[in-house]
């Protein structure tokens, strides 16, 4: 994927901004206090346009694509952003451009656009990576619905003001017929949060829907049928999360090595010795690939045919599950005991990666998608 | 050797009874969750049990108040211990100083220090490792200087698991530095009660509570009868002290505990429709590991048991050992699936009410603490090299 | 497994006998020519006792059990001996003292023992390792029966006076009620060979039966219940596999390591390179696994509990499978160009060692095996 | 650089069309079965058919009788070259030999071979390695002395792919032992038929067909005017044609028309009851190592048309390339079951009728002689090697 000269414009700057600002001690002083991420940062964002590059131009957004958002997360995962950016703006924000009508859209684009979040929930804990497995029910109430249900690990979700949330209207428990989304104002009766801090600093929290009305205009998209701008925003948060990973490992990689040139043991310093030096070399070749894998996700979503994107968002997933996690372990290894320190960035982008790596799809997933998806064995999965 | 004649069966028989009854239950639910944790009364409670029953120092012969098992029963003792979820004995004074001290202590030393360390009256921890040396462990620093009936201790140390809980500590450091690295290294035992002692947590990436340590010395008076072995030659007493730890790193028990465990949750957990452990692609992956762990345990009986003695050969158990038990705990935390990415404090907290199961609470945790084993202990990548020069003869 | 002393005698008469006749020049001419393996070493083994050392006292063999059969495969491993002893002795003889009658016992055996070659012929092309895969006919007439299939990969089978034959008698095509075992003499009309070598240096054929007519007395077992014996027999020929992988990986260390030990190149040997180290380390550890994996497998075959036997078998072979491929493949890397010659042993090595690991089950045939009868995951496979 | 333009698709389809009008059938088969010993007619036979359609040299310019394509048109073209099972391009002449000559050589020597390499008039093979000379290429010992207008060569080059069907050879010669081994070698270019050249084949251990050979030089006269580039400067030419080479390793394309037979097969070969590629566990491992091959493909593009120019870099392409082909190999010969043990020729002996199906008579030994890929051109530990001191900047 080329990158034009405004799109590299917008990389110098955010590069700029993460580099001046989350410098890892910075970062970590950022993460150890509520609500998990910089409200000033996020402002800022807003204010300098990145949170609407990719948001339709009609709607407060700038009209860019999937490129813009690549540029955003791949400098997010060089340095360890926390935000919410990849649940509202990459999430709900391409749902509702993909599925919300026009009121929706007037109401929560530009919303979203100016950094007010609206978390994407659709994740329940027995469904293992499943989208569709829902088992969270919305009724029918008249014209409009009563959700129950409860949704696992939602990002941010304490600063939320809505969430995007898919619910079963119809057909049978792990199917993809029948099930809806729906625009759920946090502050609703019935909504309720167990918050929690998870181990890559950030935070979330379990959503509780215990009979929570909501009007018929609250329903985004035709009823049974959300599965497809499920899908769309679930491949566009893969392909963030393999580009926001691909900059954590060459940040890995570089701080591996530098640590490498640096630390003597033995009288020599630790780079000098072959064993290490082929190891690392390794690394880098893992952080190669992976960056291809990634930014070829990226390029998929703006594919014509879902079947292509889910494909190449699914490959990429795979591939970059199995990568982060060996990078990561590699990076503790050849630095040896200090790398145990919470003081070190390494451990903390290991744990940044195992997280990608199980979230939206763990490899697993991903893998046996893109075998169903590659007319590989038809019959199971 | 064969481990499953009459007597042995009747042991093994002997062993697991008395845990399934003494063992408490709060105790062993949170060894089975893989804490890292553990309170300093636990394990007191836990090792009076067993100084009732006479077998909280297992490796110990009869002498020394340990039962003088042979090596099949302490093989079994270890294996079923694990299996029943009981806490790690205090490893650095019971197996590491305690048989260190047996064969160069002085009688005075053993009669002083060996009954404490049995009836868990003094807790003890290491003090090797420094910022500077961690793989190169010869090269360290900590200075001591004869005075008169002391030496006067100055310099610090890394690494001090437990000395938190700990009474004494058990410190290499360079009474002369004028010749071979390895020449110089003095072995002194330390009240940490002296004056001049300060500790300080090192709080580790992954999460959890207190394990390690920064240990500091300034102008520490250690007595010199508590020396152990002769001045400048405490390297002896390193190599023989890392031959038995390289035995006891390999981790096997421990493993197979935490494999049980890992089909437990794979059996409990709700998988989409149906349970994690009737998914034939993750249960594949139970399957190769097991079968991998199965390996390093047919292998360590033959070379605990097989005739020859075995000597840096032992340390392809430490690496695989340690290798594959990364790879169970790899599995749990894939298995937790979301509920892995949740910090465990949060879960127990006021407004929280736990999210996931209660198996899953330190998958994360424990996943990311345990990378330790491959670095600690001399590092994979030293094992692979004693292999390569010490058994395949091969030079740099 | 503790060896005896009369077993330590027998491995080392092995011993000595393969380094002094199977030296790998005398290898290659020994294969080089029909049939494939030398019949005056078949000879003498025979007169030594060494085909007979696990056969029944009662017929003709010495009475020994498992531990002599892995002495011998060990050694033949580690000298790439060929020979008929695995699909004669280890396989025929085990299936006849396990399921046949006396008369078949009083005939065969001994004729066994002396180094007359039956050889074990199960497997079907489609079968892909599967036993229980039988799509041979074994149809009634009269008192005796007409067989129609083909077997592959018959070992020795030019050589063979007669073959066991596993054929269909009743049941669907897979499954493992309704197969029966027949003992074929070889010249019965109907029968007809189509031989060739294998890459390993021996020989075997594709076995055609074409309205081969037998007499009732040729069935070994119960009709239909032969199942039972033609696992023993395939899992003492995975376990002999086992450990004939382990001798030979064992020599392929020890050729890899001489030969760093020799080679220099940029001025130092390939052993000084600490990167090789650690390669020839792994390699080192892998065989240090694999030979402990063999003897249990060799140990199971004694145990009373048929499941514990395949369970433990299948967790060898699955885990030999895997060990010796990559065994094979750094004793090529390792040594460098030269390994591709012809005139070195080591590519014949991995040759070998990729035979078994993809006969009598491969790598995942037994990691299946082993997963199902771990009760994990029960209801696939 | 997007390939997916109006134009490049235009000319992918004529690529296509053409070789599947032109590219005759028997050569087609021969080449989908992996087979390692193709005869030199079917060579010529296919290289007149490229000369006629101005497609023999794809990598030239106009100048000297290419197609002067561009990057992306030369990238397409090898790609579908691959997928139609075209025969291997007699690369030594063309892409390692033709390029250095148009960057090193003389007019006159241009002149003289480079239209004759076009026309498919001389195949030429490569004399670089020798005995003690792999790896470390340059510590070569086969000698030149000049004696007027020749150089007089002794000595023996191994691993000559091709030297049988070949009518020329380049080679590295010695003609100076007295500075750094770097300095001091020459490049000549040695007529095949010049008395005192022999070749003895290399029989390798796949039992594959001859396909590399030892060349011996004794007493060979080679006239000064075959030089290529000064005298004792040959290594800067080596260093030139490695980086050709280093590209060209990565056999991706060689690769993906693997990964196509190998799914053919699957889809094709009765596995019990069914078909093998619906056999979950094995259709899982042609996805990972499709993944995997993918990732190369995506990251060779980026380095071949990413903007800046790869240098060191592309080692890495050579090294994973291989590996993930030798894993492509390796599922080919799990595929095909027991029929892989069988050597091929044998079965299309006198006696016997062929007892698998066709696709699976070359498995075995495509399996074991591809090994060579990870060894040739630069072993994958010598990539390891250039990778860590030229990309990352580290030293012994």
């Amino acid at each position: 994927m080329q990158l034009s000269d405004e799109q590299n414009l917008l990389r110098d700057s955010i590069a700029r901004f993460v580099d001046d600002e989350y410098e890892f001690s910075r970062r970590q002083k950022i993460v150890a206090v509520e609500p998990g991420f910089s409200r000033a940062h996020w402002r800022r964002m807003a204010e300098l346009g990145w949170l609407g590059a990719t948001l339709p131009e009609s709607h407060g957004g700038l009209g860019g694509g999937a490129a813009e958002m690549a540029i955003v997360m791949e400098q997010f995962g060089r340095r360890l952003v926390t935000s919410p950016y990849l649940v509202s703006v990459v999430m709900s924000g391409t749902a509702l451009a993909e599925a919300g009508d026009e009121a929706q859209k007037s109401r929560w684009l530009p919303a979203i656009a100016e950094g007010r979040i609206v978390a994407f929930a659709e994740g329940e804990a027995p469904a293992r990576h499943d989208p569709a497995f829902v088992e969270t029910a919305a009724r029918r109430d008249g014209a409009g619905y009563v959700l129950d249900g409860a949704k696992h690990l939602v990002p941010f979700a304490s600063e939320a003001e809505a969430f995007l949330v898919s619910a079963r209207t119809g057909g049978a428990q792990a199917q993809s017929a029948g099930i809806s989304l729906f625009l759920v104002p946090a502050k609703s009766p019935g909504v309720s949060l167990k918050p929690y801090r998870t181990h890559d600093g950030a935070r979330a929290a379990d959503l509780v829907l215990a009979g929570v009305r909501l009007g018929g205009d609250t329903r985004v998209g035709v009823e049974g049928e959300a599965f497809g701008a499920i899908e769309l925003a679930l491949d566009h948060a893969a392909a963030a999360m393999c580009v926001e990973a691909s900059g954590a490992m060459w940040a890995v990689h570089d701080q591996t090595l530098a640590y490498m040139k640096l630390r003597s043991q033995f009288g020599q310093t630790l780079g000098s010795f072959q064993a290490l030096q082929h190891r690392i070399v390794d690394v880098y070749i893992k952080c190669q690939l992976a960056q291809s894998m990634a930014w070829d996700a990226v390029a998929a979503l703006d594919s014509a045919d879902p079947t292509d994107r889910a494909r190449r968002v699914s490959a990429a997933k795979a591939h970059l599950a199995g990568a982060a996690m060996a990078v990561g372990k590699e990076g503790i290894q050849l630095h040896g005991g200090i790398a145990m320190t919470d003081d070190l960035a390494i451990g903390h982008y290991f744990k940044r990666l195992a997280a990608i790596a199980h979230t939206y799809g763990d490899g697993e997933y991903h893998m046996e998608r893109f075998r169903r998806l590659s007319g590989l064995g038809g019959n199971t999965g | 050797m064969n481990l499953d004649t009459p007597e042995l069966r009747a042991f093994r028989q002997e062993v697991r009874d008395f845990f399934a009854r003494e063992l408490p239950e709060d105790i062993r639910g949170k060894v089975a969750e893989d804490r890292m944790d553990l309170p300093k009364e636990d394990q007191r409670r836990w090792h009076d049990i067993l100084v009732k029953k006479n077998w909280a120092v297992p490796s110990w012969p009869v002498e020394w108040g340990g039962p003088g098992w042979d090596d099949a029963r302490q093989y079994i003792y270890e294996r079923e211990y694990a299996l029943a979820d009981a806490p790690r004995h205090m490893s650095y004074g019971i197996n590491l100083l305690g048989k260190s001290m047996m064969k160069f202590g002085t009688e005075a030393q053993k009669t002083r220090f060996l009954t404490r360390i049995r009836n868990g009256d003094d807790f003890w921890c290491q003090g090797f490792s420094e910022p500077n040396a961690g793989s190169d462990l010869a090269s360290l620093q900590c200075k001591a200087v004869r005075e008169g009936e002391h030496y006067v201790v100055n310099g610090s140390k890394m690494w001090t698991s437990e000395g938190h809980v700990a009474d004494w500590i058990f410190c290499l450091v360079r009474t002369d530095g004028s010749g071979k690295k390895q020449f110089g290294i003095t072995f002194l035992l330390i009240d940490m009660k002296s004056p001049g002692v300060e500790m300080q947590p090192i709080w580790t990436y992954d999460g959890g509570g207190r394990e390690v340590n920064q240990t500091f010395f300034t102008d520490v008076r250690v007595p010199v009868e508590n020396r152990l072995g002769d001045e400048n030659q405490g390297w002896n007493i390193v190599k023989y002290l890392l031959g038995i730890e390289r035995f006891g790193t390999a981790e096997v028990s421990r493993s197979l505990a935490m494999l049980a465990r890992l089909k437990r949750f794979a059996a409990g957990a709700r998988h989409r429709g149906g349970r994690l452990i009737d998914d034939p692609a993750f249960s594949r992956k139970i399957a190769e590991v097991e079968i991998e762990l199965r390996a390093v345990e047919l292998t360590e009986m033959r070379l605990l048991f097989g005739g020859a003695p075995a000597g840096a050969e032992a340390s392809l158990l430490k690496l695989r050992g340690t290798e594959v038990q990364g790879r169970i705990l790899e599995l749990l935390y894939d298995a937790v699936g979301s509920h892995a990415q949740v910090r465990i404090g949060d879960l127990e907290a006021a407004k929280g009410v736990p999210a996931g199961p209660n198996q899953a609470r330190h998958a994360g945790t424990a996943f990311f603490n345990y990378r330790k084993t491959l670095i600690y202990a001399g590092s994979n990548e030293i094992q692979r090299n004693i292999i390569a020069k010490a058994v395949l003869g091969l030079r740099g």
